[in-house]
């Protein structure tokens, strides 16, 4: 049988899991918010890792396929986005079911009546909304989580009602959430897949029945492909497919690191420092890198490696969160934007404001009052997004400073923005010819040199 | 002193704007007020409309006012005659709310300030936090929406702890990050609470005696509305022996904005006279 | 809870002489001693005792203050009197203590100062200190011994003169007119042929460390054993009998290849061993140590033992010469070396003792050690390849004592050598 | 005119590439240019050498902290990390030699790091005596200052003669008498120039030579007299504590800004330490020197009062200023001047003396609070018509 790793880190605000196969190779990625309860994130992120595995030993299995028929890449990419808005529907019903209990317990009379309207629509709203967006729009590949992704959606319906509704209706919004964020909502595989199936078979008849030139919008060539062809596609993946969600994904050792790791239920030495594994997974990756930067959501570290990837020194910021992702968070908040759209804005800025105190609680305090002194958006998101990376670098140069090769990871270095001004600073002042590294996986970092450490001591 | 003046006091707070508007003589009193969130517009604008709303409502034409100042970050402010500082505003409002108060602490969204004064109403002397936010009412704000809870509701919610918890570190950032760890295990929502209330209660009772504050002590700013946040206050202040007597009054959110009226109307007749 | 570990006759002679001292203290009012302050790094007791005073050191009643807990509410009470958080926390622990009525260690109130012995090394903290002592004890006479600092790296003849100047006119003469006795040099020349024998003995039982398993601690253990010569005992005879006792002891160990005591115990298997920058936490002193032995870590040498003088480097008390002795002395203080010579004096301590790894804990009251630290901790990383850790807390603030950040930087930090000594074997 | 001199002095004082040094050096044959960090130090030694002493202040908020703070941790004071900033960039490129004056164990060690840097040919940390005796700190003192003038010698192999030495002397004095008499005429006129004008045109005196420096000066004191301002409704304070590390100038106009004149100020102390003239006809002026230093010295956090109190002699300043309250301003983390806070601000209280106190660092941005605390100060001065308790004084 074949032997699988797992890697669990615990972050502060959002928990990783990895899975990797006998040669290191990711199989498994598995990603929620640490909002909740850290048992049941942590849970959220192992299965989502297993699923995830199971996609990807499909797509290892009918390799040779995928590569000469682009068909069926296309339809397993569909039959995956729909698994995740399955994912999301029950956990939105769950909401839904939430919101009605909040309701009944908070407010009483026409107001109750009224809200509970409101609330019918939104939610009535948000499904097919988000259902579109995983099919045709890339909400798969944009990192989101539950939260933000109902969230964006609530707020923006809940603008729309009269002023007076705005306080009654975020206090249904905030009071339900944590529930189902705190309820562990298992799915079976087998089932889930099936049902993506029977969905875009629904999907694919549509356009089947279609005229040769109407596949208008959003229906691509990719998908004409399809055409008339995924009864076919669909009858022999149905084997592979029961084949890998009847599959013993075995887990022969794992270790967990992060933020919470003292609280995962495992025994002792199964626990890692998350700056040991950080380092681990980063020169996993980059087997060059000696220099590796670390943001995530409330705290920064520099570590310095070598070139056996073990850590030399390192440096963090505790006690103090200012700068870190959370702060990024609580911006996007204040701007009324999802944290994805964050550094593209401050990428467009002509200039930055200069940012005085980078803690979080005064962020928003901070930016009203540049917004009032005329201060451009983009300007000002600059500002911010520069002044983080100020702190990383004084945090790395505390380290030791930068030595090529540079591997930059952790939730903020899939920022645009954050990242522009890292690649300036450390260029202008550790050398030019300093090489940086960031993978689009950079947020795995620390669970994946989890995994490797559970490897190497199995 | 001739005849009563209208004099109308502005407090652009960060995250709530209040306005009040005064008969200012020998015996000054409230005619009205009023308050309004910010939510993320431009506070200039919130607070014209909200001048107006008052205004409007009681039949007064701006031009009657004889005496518009602002507190705050109300500096920007097109129709203000003049502006006075938070800690002067909140010294008089706090005292005008609470006669006799020796010592006001004024419990805002991002800043705790406190003040000394002596009988007079004259300010001695003062401390204020600085830039770490911990110990803010914009901190009860995040966590008591995490939690799911309006902030009207907080103050009672706190007085059923039993067994408060209180988060390990001073930063509120990471204290939230304790808080969901709270959450997960499983402790009550009323001892989470009192829990935070005591460490913000923690920042002000050290403020208070590093001030050497003088009794009784009149709490204002929006934090004074919060039932809770008293009691935790009292809870510390008996802890450190300090003996004080600690005031609250149902107007405390509204001491800055009574205080630039009163000062408005102070400063006309020094002007005038 | 710790299980109640045997103690060795040395820890007995000690607590004895420490007793005695504060009981002598206590009683000062009637016996008519004159009591001197002064300080540790640089402190001439040797001088005080000649004139039979008793010193009183203000930072070791500041340290025992936070081995008791109590150092947190003084703190607090000095900057209720105007101290900023921002200042060395020892000065803030001695006058919060003051205010408190400075009752010792031993529940016996420490008298007032007849004399403030300002003989300041290495620190101008200890300036200010005395500033606001003279404040807080008016009329009380001022005597100051500036000590030059080894800028050149050297102690020149000029710097000694200088000293000695002062020692001669204005430390001396303000102890004679104080204690109402004349300076009596064959005295205090044989108090000092006490001392170099004790130098004799710090030097031996700070070199055990070579053995593998180290015998002892030379932080966590080494932080006691250095009480004595800190603590105005340096030439007096119970000194030499303690030294004398704990080398024995010392040796024993060594014969059983036994290692460290700790406070439960032996320690069972020597995994790491460490060289350690900066004074150690009091506040929560065993906790910190047992982030140590619990993960095998031994100390073999500390800068923070070489606070009181720095014998290692062949310096010698020389009975014959005494004033230029003991200028010399607080010449040669750990603090009062430039930062080249710190670093020369903790590489040959990591090579000498074979560190595995060098740890800075750095303290956020004292510049003295801090500032510079980082880059002594860069030359040694870079000059020895040795791989280096840092962690961060203070002497007696026990707000500045985060356990569980400080865990997490150590278990990293143990995970790293750990790691590099696997790897490094397998290859 | 005043504004042109002005904005040259500023653009002088925050010249972190010390170009007119640079410049001067050039322009002669055997000249040495010598740091020397806070706070006094006798230039007039350099002077006389044939060396231009330039004052080392630190970056202010117009130097990035990249690599500077790789040296030290975050609760060590701000001006230390911004001259290792500055050296990295080799903004000290040229420097000859580097003095640092004892003033606190930050700056010793920091000497110590110039050192294992290998920054200029020499470095020497200055330790100024706390024994103010003539035979006994004044020996070592003028022991320590012919150590830098054989540093010197080393390098150029001018002999300093007393000719030399005493007109260096006399021009210093000169410089020091017209900085006097510009703080006089602030005193009295605050509103003809602003404090941080006057800062400005003081701090760009440690980058240029002392003889041009004396020519500003000259012109500046006949213009300020002429000028007329407006005098406004805001009371008159001290501020004290910024010794060593400048606070921002943005503090600087922040706080005249909120109510207040700043008519007296320790910002650039080492200009006006020796209080007075220094003998000029002496045939061993180092010795005049010397005595001027054991005996001339103002009073500051970095030397012991030993029987000559501080607290007496900032209430002696206060006096002769006239102010109505003080301001401590000191930096973060600055042991000296904040434990001379308490002993200060004990003896302000027991004299009815009005005063504040808050932290900043050289590179500050942002002084709501600041603002706020000083706008509260002075109008806790004004509004109440209650007069201020000179009497008590
Ligand atoms: N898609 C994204 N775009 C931009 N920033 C992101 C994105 N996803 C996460 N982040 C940032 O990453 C942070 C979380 O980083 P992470 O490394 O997971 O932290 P931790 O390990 O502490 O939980 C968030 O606070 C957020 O600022
Ligand atoms: N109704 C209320 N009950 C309890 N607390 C409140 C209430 N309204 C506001 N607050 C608290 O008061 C704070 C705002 O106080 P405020 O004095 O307006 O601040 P500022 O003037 O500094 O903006 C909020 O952060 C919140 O914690
Ligand atoms: S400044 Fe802000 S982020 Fe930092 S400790 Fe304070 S509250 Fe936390
Ligand atoms: S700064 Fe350091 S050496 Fe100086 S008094 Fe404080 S703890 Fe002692
Ligand atoms: S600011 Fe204060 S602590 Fe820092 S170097 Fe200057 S004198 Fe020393």
């Amino acid at each position: 049988m074949k032997k699988y790793f797992l890697g669990i880190d615990l972050g502060s605000t959002t928990s990783k899991a990895i899975i990797i196969d006998d040669r290191d190779t990711i199989i498994g990625r598995g990603i929620t918010n640490t909002r909740a309860n850290y048992t049941v994130a942590t849970e959220i992120a192992r299965l989502e890792a297993i699923y995830n595995a199971r996609f990807s030993i499909l797509k290892m299995k009918l390799e040779d396929e995928i590569e000469s028929k682009p068909e069926y890449k296309k339809y397993i990419k569909d039959v995956e986005a729909v698994f995740q808005y399955l994912q999301f529907k029950r956990r939105l019903d769950r909401l839904n079911v939430q919101f009605r209990d909040t309701i009944e317990e908070t407010f009483s009379g026409e107001k109750r009546e009224n809200i509970s309207g409101y609330i019918t629509r939104i939610v009535k709203e948000i499904g097919p909304s988000i259902l579109d967006e995983y099919l045709n729009g890339s909400l798969g590949q944009k990192n989101q989580f539950f939260r933000d992704i109902v969230s964006e959606k609530y707020n923006k319906e809940v603008n729309l009602l009269s002023k007076e509704y705005f306080e009654p209706m975020m206090l249904v919004y905030d009071k339900s959430i944590t529930h189902v964020e705190n309820e562990l909502t298992e799915y079976n595989f087998r089932e889930l897949v099936y049902q993506s199936m029977e969905l875009l078979n629904d999907k694919y008849a549509q356009i089947d029945e279609s005229a040769p030139d109407e596949t208008g919008v959003g229906f691509d060539g990719e998908l004409n492909l399809l055409k008339g062809n995924y009864k076919h596609i669909y009858d022999s993946l149905k084997e592979h497919i029961s084949f890998v969600s009847n599959l013993d994904i075995h887990i022969s050792n794992m270790v967990g690191t992060g933020y919470g790791r003292a609280l995962l239920p495992f025994p002792e030495k199964s626990i890692r420092s998350e700056i040991l594994c950080h380092a681990f997974g980063a020169h996993a990756v980059f087997p060059n890198t000696r220099t590796v930067l670390d943001i995530g959501g409330q705290d920064t570290k520099a570590i310095q490696v070598d070139s056996h990837g073990l850590v030399t020194s390192f440096y963090m910021n505790d006690r103090c969160a200012a700068g870190c992702g959370r702060y990024l968070g609580y911006i996007a908040d204040e701007f009324s934007i999802s944290l994805n759209e964050l550094g593209p804005l401050a990428i467009e800025a002509t200039h930055e404001v200069n940012i005085c105190s980078t803690c979080t609680v005064f962020a928003a305090a901070e930016i009203r009052e540049l917004l009032n002194v005329g201060q451009k958006r983009s300007d000002i998101l600059a500002g911010l997004h520069r002044a983080i990376v100020m702190r990383a670098m004084s945090l790395l140069a505390r380290s030791g400073g930068v030595r090529n090769e540079f591997t930059f990871t952790g939730g903020v270095a899939r920022n645009q923005a954050v990242l522009k001004y890292v690649s300036e600073l450390v260029l202008k002042n550790y050398g030019n010819d300093i090489k940086i590294n960031v993978h689009t996986d950079s947020i795995f970092m620390g669970a994946l040199g989890g995994a490797m450490f559970a490897r190497r001591s199995n | 002193m001739e005849k009563n003046i209208f004099t109308f006091g502005v407090d652009v707070g960060s995250s709530i704007i209040k306005a009040v508007l005064m008969s200012y003589s020998d015996n000054p009193f409230i005619i009205d007020k009023e308050t309004e969130k910010i939510r993320k517009r431009n506070p200039g604008m919130v607070a014209d409309q909200l001048i107006d709303q008052v205004l409007e409502r009681n039949n007064i034409k701006y031009s009657d006012i004889t005496y518009l100042a602002t507190t705050g970050e109300g500096e920007m402010l097109q129709r203000k005659r003049g502006h006075f500082y938070s800690m002067t505003t909140h010294a008089k409002g706090g005292v005008f709310l609470n006669p006799g108060s020796l010592t006001v602490v004024d419990m805002g969204a991002l800043y705790v300030r406190a003040i000394k004064i002596n009988e007079l109403g004259r300010v001695l002397d003062y401390k204020m936090t600085g830039q770490c936010a911990s110990g803010s009412g914009q901190f009860i704000e995040n966590i008591s929406r995490y939690l799911g809870l309006a902030i009207e509701d907080v103050g009672a919610t706190s007085l059923k702890s039993v067994t408060p918890e209180t988060p390990s570190g001073i930063c509120s950032v990471l204290a939230e990050t304790d808080v969901i760890n709270m959450v997960s295990r499983g402790i009550s929502t009323p001892d989470i609470i009192k829990g935070i209330h005591l460490s913000i209660a923690n920042k002000v009772v050290k403020l208070l005696s590093s001030l050497k504050a003088t009794s009784p002590v009149a709490l204002t700013g929006g934090m004074a509305m919060n039932i809770g946040m008293i009691q935790a206050v009292e809870e510390l202040i008996q802890e450190s022996k300090l003996n004080l007597e600690i005031r609250a009054n149902a107007d405390s959110i509204y001491a800055g904005a009574i205080g630039a009226a009163l000062w408005g109307g102070f400063r006309h007749f020094k002007l005038t006279s | 809870m710790a299980k109640e570990v045997a103690k060795e006759r040395s820890m007995i002679i000690q607590k004895e002489m420490i007793t005695g001292h504060f009981k002598e203290l206590g009683a000062a009012k009637e016996t008519g001693k004159k009591v001197v302050y002064t300080f540790v790094p640089g402190n001439i007791s040797e001088l005080i005792l000649s004139f039979g005073m008793l010193p009183v050191y203000p930072e070791l009643n500041a340290l025992q203050s936070g081995m008791r807990k109590k150092s947190g509410d003084y703190i607090r009470d000095a900057e209720q009197h105007g101290h900023s958080e921002d200042v060395c926390t020892y000065v803030k622990c001695d006058v919060g203590m003051m205010l408190n009525g400075n009752i010792g260690p031993t529940g016996e109130k420490i008298p007032k100062p007849d004399l403030l012995l300002l003989s300041y090394t290495g620190c101008f903290t200890f300036l200010k200190w005395f500033e606001t002592l003279e404040r807080l004890y008016p009329g009380v006479p001022v005597a100051l011994l500036h000590t030059p600092y080894q800028e050149a790296h050297k102690i020149t003849p000029e710097m000694t003169a200088y000293m000695v100047k002062q020692l001669k006119e204005e430390v001396i003469p303000k102890m004679e007119q104080v204690s109402g006795n004349k300076y009596d040099e064959e005295k205090l020349k044989s108090i000092l042929r006490n001392s170099s024998k004790v130098e004799d003995f710090i030097v031996k039982i700070f070199d055990t460390t070579k053995h593998r398993p180290s015998p002892i601690d030379a932080y966590f253990a080494g932080v006691y054993y250095i009480g004595p010569i800190n603590s105005g005992f340096r030439g007096t005879p119970e000194a030499v009998d303690y030294y004398a006792e704990l080398y024995k002891e010392i040796l024993t160990r060594i014969d059983k290849k036994l290692g460290p005591i700790t406070p439960e115990g032996e320690m069972e298997e020597e995994r790491f061993r460490l060289v350690v920058e900066g004074p150690p936490n009091w506040t929560h002193f065993r906790e910190f140590w047992k982030l140590f032995y619990d993960m095998g870590a031994v100390i073999v040498a500390s800068s923070y033992t070489k606070v009181g003088g720095v014998y290692d480097m062949g310096f010698r008390v020389n009975p014959d010469k005494p004033l230029e002795s003991l200028a010399e002395y607080c010449m040669n203080c750990y603090t009062n070396l430039n930062l080249q010579q710190r670093v020369e004096l903790l590489s040959k301590c990591i090579t000498d003792y074979q560190a595995d790894g060098f740890l800075v804990n750095s303290i956020k009251s004292c510049n003295s050690f801090s500032a510079g630290q980082l880059m002594i901790m860069q030359q040694l990383e870079r000059k020895l390849e040795i791989p280096t850790g840092f962690i961060e807390s203070d002497l007696v603030d026990p707000r500045y004592f985060s356990y569980s950040n400080i865990k997490n930087r150590l278990e990293s930090f143990f995970q790293m050598l750990e790691q590099r000594k696997m790897i490094l074997t397998r290859q | 005119m005043l504004k042109e001199i002005v904005a040259r002095c500023e653009e002088l004082a925050f010249d972190l590439s010390f170009s007119r040094a640079r410049e001067w050096k050039s322009q002669g044959k055997n000249r040495v240019v010598v740091g020397h960090l806070p706070v006094y130090f006798p230039r007039e030694i350099i002077h006389a050498a044939n060396g231009l002493a330039v004052g080392i202040l630190g970056g202010g908020d117009r130097k990035l902290i990249i690599r500077g703070d790789a040296y030290y941790q975050s609760y060590i004071c701000h001006i230390p990390r911004s001259i290792i900033e500055l050296a990295i960039d080799k903004h000290f490129a040229g420097f000859d030699g580097f003095i640092f004056p004892s003033i606190c164990d930050v700056m010793r060690n920091l000497s110590g790091m110039f050192q294992m840097m290998g920054e200029g040919k020499f470095v020497k940390y200055l330790d100024l005596p706390q024994n103010f005796q003539s035979h006994i700190g004044g020996t070592f003192y003028r022991y320590e200052l012919q150590t830098v003038l054989n540093e010197v010698y080393k390098l150029n192999g001018i002999e300093v003669t007393p000719e030399r030495l005493n007109h260096s002397i006399k021009l210093f004095n000169i410089n020091r008498t017209l900085i006097r008499q510009l703080y006089d005429i602030r005193q009295e006129f605050p509103w003809k120039m602003t404090a941080a004008d006057l800062y400005h045109i003081v701090r760009a005196g440690y980058v240029i030579p002392v003889e041009e420096h004396n020519e500003i000066l000259e012109s500046v004191v006949r213009l300020v007299m002429e000028e007329r301002g407006d005098p406004m409704d805001k009371i008159r304070v001290l501020v004290m504590g910024a010794f060593c590390e400048q606070p921002p100038v943005g503090l600087i106009r922040t706080i005249e800004l909120a109510g207040c004149y700043i008519v007296e100020d320790d910002f650039l102390l080492g200009a006006r330490w020796i209080q007075g003239d220094i003998d000029t006809g002496s045939t061993d002026p180092l010795e005049s020197i010397t005595s001027a230093y054991l005996e001339k010295s103002t009073f500051s956090s970095s030397v012991y009062d030993i029987g000559n109190p501080k607290e007496v002699r900032l209430l002696n300043l206060i006096r002769q200023r006239k102010v109505d309250g003080v301001i401590f301003a000191a930096p973060s983390f600055c042991d000296p001047a904040l434990l001379d806070h308490p002993i200060l601000q004990k003896e302000c209280n027991d004299k009815n003396v009005r005063f504040i106190s808050f932290l900043y660092s050289e590179n500050t941005g942002q002084f709501k609070v600041i603002k706020e605390q000083v706008g509260t100060f002075s109008d806790s001065i004004k509004l109440w018509d209650e007069p201020v308790l000179k009497a008590n004084l």
